[in-house]
């Protein structure tokens, strides 16, 4: 039979139940706020990654900065025991004030596909559309206005050159000051992908529903206003999918906490 | 099955029925509100949030490497893939480039993977049907392939093998010779599973034109793999979008005809089919090599936003990520397939016995960890 | 009247007398514990067979190679607490086992097991008062389906009462074809006219497929197993019942299929009748082979939906047993 | 026409098929070398450096040392919290001397809960338990025992 029956561990008590809340980063500081805004915005400065397809290996990658190699040992070795490597990084920042590094061309490309759209857009729906422009990491991605936001994704669903008929992905995302509700359209037929987002004050947020456009978005949605708190005008049954509905309070906002 | 009308000489009143969420056939905690008369059913609505962990709130405060075990229990019948698809959009984002052999092991464990979701589909799809003997047969060559990743990984269902950059382990002496011949040995059990099942006419009597929906239904609800391409539309990602290596292996996409549970079961067989014949290439291209790229102790992915989607086994698996430049995703959302396919449910079930409800249940097969997350 | 033996044994050749009573009661419990016997072994004998199948080894832990698996079951059920739900219609919910369970043993007493039949009774009628009295097995299912108050019940019940009643139909027609060849409805003659000429089931061959299939829809087993579909209605008329009225049903179940295959032998196999081996053992033989038949079904088939299981019923099979009733009759008035 | 008897002869043919069937409790099935179960611990090769408790998702080691005589860090208490652990083999990846490490034990059911906090004598009986078992499989030895070995 396996190992002697379990000794009582008498002599030391349990350990103090792991305690309530890990550590968790708190709100993350202000000028980490304005840095997701502005970052966000502009083309990452992701380094040059080979292309979605994958050549053979001998195209060595020529990723731009790689900090301190990590042991060689097979095994990643994570976690944060790289303290060597942290005070090596700061050091060699202030040391040489390096240029940003080029921006990747397909980020350039996406901003480029992403300017055509807002063309589009503006053609049809007035200046006031389109906010925004850039590249999420090689997708052109647009910032709409809130009011058009659904004109907007209908217009592009409609438009021959662009036929986005297909939702991938929707998602919500908490920001310090305002609630981004972003959504992924792929053509099947033409094969654009696009990413357009909208953006609502946290409280009293508010956004037309995509429902009547893409049955898909009903469940998205619904997911949304119960972890975010985005109610959605126009949708067919706005109510809670994931809680209960006795449930206050939206979880995934970065200011709720479970205690009160 | 006409519905009750008013001119019924004999009054009739429906009945309410609780389909769930703890149920013989809803394959995990999946609860429908079923309005029936007779044995006709008039509405149904499900309701889902039986399994919901926060697994997106979690992540908020974990590493990258640590999310890697929680993406195991989403779809917890295919681990390999749910690992690969959060690591994916992380190297993606990070632009890092992966040794030859462990894409070759990706592609493989994927797969095999693959193989044996589609089992449990086969098995307990025939099990909602009444057929008893396909779900022990499926199960044991399901328990073979959890058996070799087990030697692997050293775990069963929940993998974590998969690292931002490659693999975790490489593959223990003799392994790949095993693979080898289970794939030898499995391709005489399909013939066994279609001599079984396949022809069997009162099988395709509950199978054939039940829970029909078209393409435009099925795009407009956002469904994926087999049950998008059931109704005929050629959408897979591994062709469509390609990633990893599979442009290196010669492999068809079946497609079905006219979108019921006939069409569904029989594109499952089929990808099993694929998936063996990726696995037996792979097999012959696989050199020796290191098996984990150049990785940062920490890592960091710069600021952004990340999203890239991979072919699951019930769909299009996503992770969208956005970085604030830390060490931990500032939000992380799972594109999860099973949660899209189950919105057409209320479309379909109207007017269908209940006897079918189990059979479209079956067919588009939900897994519940997944629709929670 | 004097105790003697053949008074006591023989009492179907002498008139009602007090030791003849005694003679009829002493066959009935050996009757009813062979039934049981038979029954429990039938059991051990499906989870075996179905196992093999399956590649798994079926019941081995209690007593040697599992044997005494189901009489543990048995004592199980008994000891078990027999709950009766509160929003239970009490007398029906108490009373639906029993009239499901009493045909099904009733019907056992018309079979003729043996040459000499001392247990059957001789009844002129035998074949009208087995498919007379398995009927009533269906209100004792429908009632048990409807007072537990459960809406999968409820379902099971209305669905097993549909099936029954139209699968009785065909069944009835089929055993006609055979009446008709052996001009008699006694069982015990039917196989004595067998055991001259050929078995009845080579000319009856149509009748005996009818009888097979609506026999497996009577007894609610696979391919027509709606009633009790686990994985639709969680499990169908029986869903309330626990302890030893469940036992009651499953035991309806398990007789009926030994009532079944013994109807089956009589009929079509010849019953006692056969070369080299004693009448009973050949008996046994057939209603085993039935058994075994049906279980190899129960590990195959999938399950018919309840539309498709009444049109099959009144579209295929009763057209089938009137096409067989015709050409029997035709033959039989040329030849 | 006739598809449910080719179905009908599949099953019948499995009948004589060798059995699959693994009488667990007296049959133990073994385990290959990477299986993940409970955890075992050497206690000589920690150098507290609280790795191990940082990259932990649940975060269920919690572990405590001091300074001994020649000021060298020694390990003193080592609680896994095997409630909520969920064997997922970090803490393995990341310790630098392979101290914890994953043993083949997978019973891991209890009446009490008190039970699952195993604390660092249990998991070291552990250790001592996977040696007895399989005394072929390599055991990491601390640098001392390497220099003495080559």
């Amino acid at each position: 039979m396996s190992d002697e029956p379990r000794k009582p561990s008498e002599e030391n008590q349990p350990s103090e139940p792991r305690n309530p809340s890990p550590q968790r980063t708190q709100d993350p500081g202000g000028q980490g706020a304005e840095a997701i805004a502005r970052t966000a915005m502009n083309p990452s400065p992701g380094p040059a990654g080979p292309a979605a397809t994958k050549q053979p290996p001998e195209k060595t990658p020529e990723g731009a900065e790689k900090s301190v190699g990590a042991s060689g040992a097979s095994d990643v070795k994570t976690g944060t025991a790289g303290a060597a490597a942290q005070s090596a990084k700061p050091a060699a920042k202030p040391a040489a004030k390096k240029a940003p590094p080029p921006p990747d061309p397909r980020a350039v490309a996406a901003k480029e596909k992403a300017d055509e759209i807002k063309a589009v857009l503006i053609a049809k729906l007035g200046a006031s559309a389109v906010v925004e422009t850039g590249a999420a990491h090689f997708t052109p991605m647009l910032l709409i206005d809130r009011g058009k936001w659904s004109d907007a994704v209908t217009a592009l669903r409609d438009d021959p050159a662009w036929d986005l008929n297909y939702l991938e992905c929707m998602a919500g995302t908490d920001y310090p000051e305002y609630i981004e509700v972003v959504v992924y359209l792929q053509s099947t037929e033409l094969g654009h992908f696009v990413c357009m987002k909208t953006r609502t004050p946290r409280d009293g947020a508010k956004v037309p529903s995509l429902a009547p456009i893409y049955p898909v978005a009903n469940w998205e949605e619904r997911e949304i206003f119960d972890l975010l708190g985005v109610t959605f005008t126009g949708h067919p049954d706005m109510r809670r999918i994931m809680m209960w509905e006795e449930f206050e309070g939206h979880p995934l906002r970065k200011d709720y906490s479970v205690w009160d | 099955m006409a519905l009750t009308d008013e001119t019924d000489v004999v009054r009739t009143e429906e009945m309410l029925l609780n389909v769930g969420p703890q149920h013989p056939s809803t394959h995990g905690v999946f609860r429908m509100v079923v309005k029936i008369s007779g044995e006709t059913i008039l509405e149904a609505e499900p309701v889902i949030g039986y399994l919901h962990r926060g697994t997106e709130k979690l992540a908020e405060n974990l590493q990258y490497t640590q999310i890697i075990p929680y993406t195991d229990r989403l779809d917890y019948v295919s681990a390999m893939l749910n690992n690969y698809s959060l690591v994916h959009t992380v190297e993606e984002a990070l632009g890092i480039a992966i040794p030859d052999r462990a894409e070759y092991i990706r592609v493989i464990t994927m797969e095999l993977n693959r193989l044996a979701s589609h089992l449990i589909f086969f098995g307990t799809y025939l099990l909602d049907l009444g057929a008893m003997t396909p779900f022990l047969y499926a199960f044991e060559e399901r328990e073979k392939i959890i058996d070799m990743f087990n030697e692997l990984c050293g775990a069963r269902i929940t993998f974590n093998y998969m690292r931002i950059g490659g693999v975790k382990y490489d593959t223990p002496p003799g392994w790949l010779e095993q693979v080898d011949a289970f794939v030898k040995r499995m391709k005489g059990e399909m013939v066994k599973y279609r001599n079984l099942v396949t022809g069997n006419e009162i099988f395709l009597a509950r199978v054939r034109g039940v829970g029909k929906y078209t393409t435009e239904q099925a795009l407009g609800h956002g469904m994926s793999g087999i049950n998008l391409r059931c109704t005929g539309y050629n959408w897979d990602l591994r062709k469509k979008k390609p990633y990893s290596i599979y442009d290196r292996f010669d492999w068809e996409v079946p497609l079905g005809k006219n979108g019921d549970c006939w069409d569904r079961y029989i594109l499952h067989m089929e990808e099993m089919e694929q998936s063996l014949r990726i696995v037996e290439q792979a097999l012959q291209q696989i050199q020796p090599g290191p098996v984990l790229a150049k990785v940062p102790k920490l890592i960091r992915v710069p600021a952004g936003e990340y999203y890239s989607g991979i072919e699951g086994t019930r769909g299009e698996l996503g992770f969208y990520i956005v970085s604030d430049g830390k060490d931990k995703p500032y939000r992380l959302k799972i594109r999860r397939p099973s949660f899209e396919n189950l919105q057409i449910l209320p479309i379909i079930l109207k007017g269908v016995p209940v006897g079918d409800m189990v059979a479209i249940l079956g067919s588009i097969d939900p897994v519940l960890g997944e629709v929670g997350a | 009247m004097t105790w003697t033996w053949s008074n006591v044994w023989h009492w179907a050749a002498h008139p009602l007398s007090w030791p003849g009573f005694v003679g009829m009661l002493v066959g009935a419990v050996l009757v009813l514990l062979l039934a049981l016997l038979v029954v429990m072994y039938s059991i051990y004998w499906q989870r075996k067979f179905i196992g093999w199948i399956q590649w798994r080894i079926g019941p081995n832990r209690v007593g040697p190679w599992g044997l005494f698996q189901t009489v543990a079951d048995v004592l199980k059920l008994l000891i078990k607490e027999d709950v009766i739900p509160t929003g239970v219609d009490r007398t029906l919910f108490l009373i639906a086992p029993i009239f499901a369970f009493v045909p099904a043993f009733l019907v056992l007493s018309i079979i003729p097991f043996s040459a000499h039949h001392v247990f059957t009774a001789n009844l002129g009628i035998g074949v009208l008062f087995y498919v007379a009295v398995s009927a009533i097995t269906i209100h004792g299912v429908m009632l048990g389906g409807w007072s537990s108050n459960n809406k999968w019940g409820l379902i099971g019940g209305m669905r097993s009462a549909a099936q029954m009643l139209s699968y009785e139909v065909p069944l009835g027609m089929s055993i006609v074809g055979v009446v008709l060849m052996a001009g008699t409805l006694n069982l015990n003659d039917i196989v004595a006219a067998q055991a001259h000429t050929l078995w009845y089931v080579i000319p009856q061959i149509v009748g005996f497929v009818v009888f097979i299939i609506a026999g497996t829809a009577e007894m609610n087993r696979t391919p027509f197993d709606l009633p009790e579909a686990e994985s639709e209605l969680v499990a169908g008329y029986h869903v309330e019942y626990s302890g030893f009225r469940f036992a009651f049903f499953m035991l309806t179940e398990y007789v009926y299929l030994l009532a079944m295959g013994g109807l089956m032998a009589t009929l079509f196999l010849g019953g006692w009748t056969g070369p080299f081996l004693p009448g009973w053992l050949w008996f046994a033989i057939k209603v085993f082979a039935f058994i075994t038949f049906q279980f190899w079904l129960q590990a195959t088939m999938p399950r018919m939906r309840q539309d498709q299981l009444m049109s099959f019923s009144w579209k295929v099979l009763l057209p089938l047993a009137m096409a067989n009733l015709v050409i029997t009759a035709v033959v039989k008035a040329l030849v | 026409m006739f598809g449910f008897l080719k179905g009908l002869g599949v099953t019948i043919s499995q009948l004589p098929k060798k059995k699959v069937t693994l009488m667990y409790p007296d049959e133990k099935p073994e385990w290959p070398e990477r299986f993940r179960g409970v955890h075992r611990f050497i206690p000589e090769l920690c150098t507290v450096c609280n790795q191990c408790a940082r990259i932990c998702p649940t975060s269920c080691i919690s572990l405590s040392g001091a300074r001994d005589e020649n000021r060298k860090l020694r390990i003193e208490t080592y609680d896994i919290n095997s409630d909520i652990c969920i064997l997922c083999s970090l803490c393995t990846e990341v310790c630098p001397t392979e101290a914890i490490l994953m043993s083949d034990t997978f019973e891991n059911a209890s009446y009490v809960r008190d039970d699952l906090y195993l604390d660092m004598h249990w998991l070291y009986n552990n250790e001592l338990e996977y040696e007895r078992r399989h005394p072929d499989r390599a055991i990491p030895e601390t640098d001392v025992q390497k220099k003495a070995g080559d």
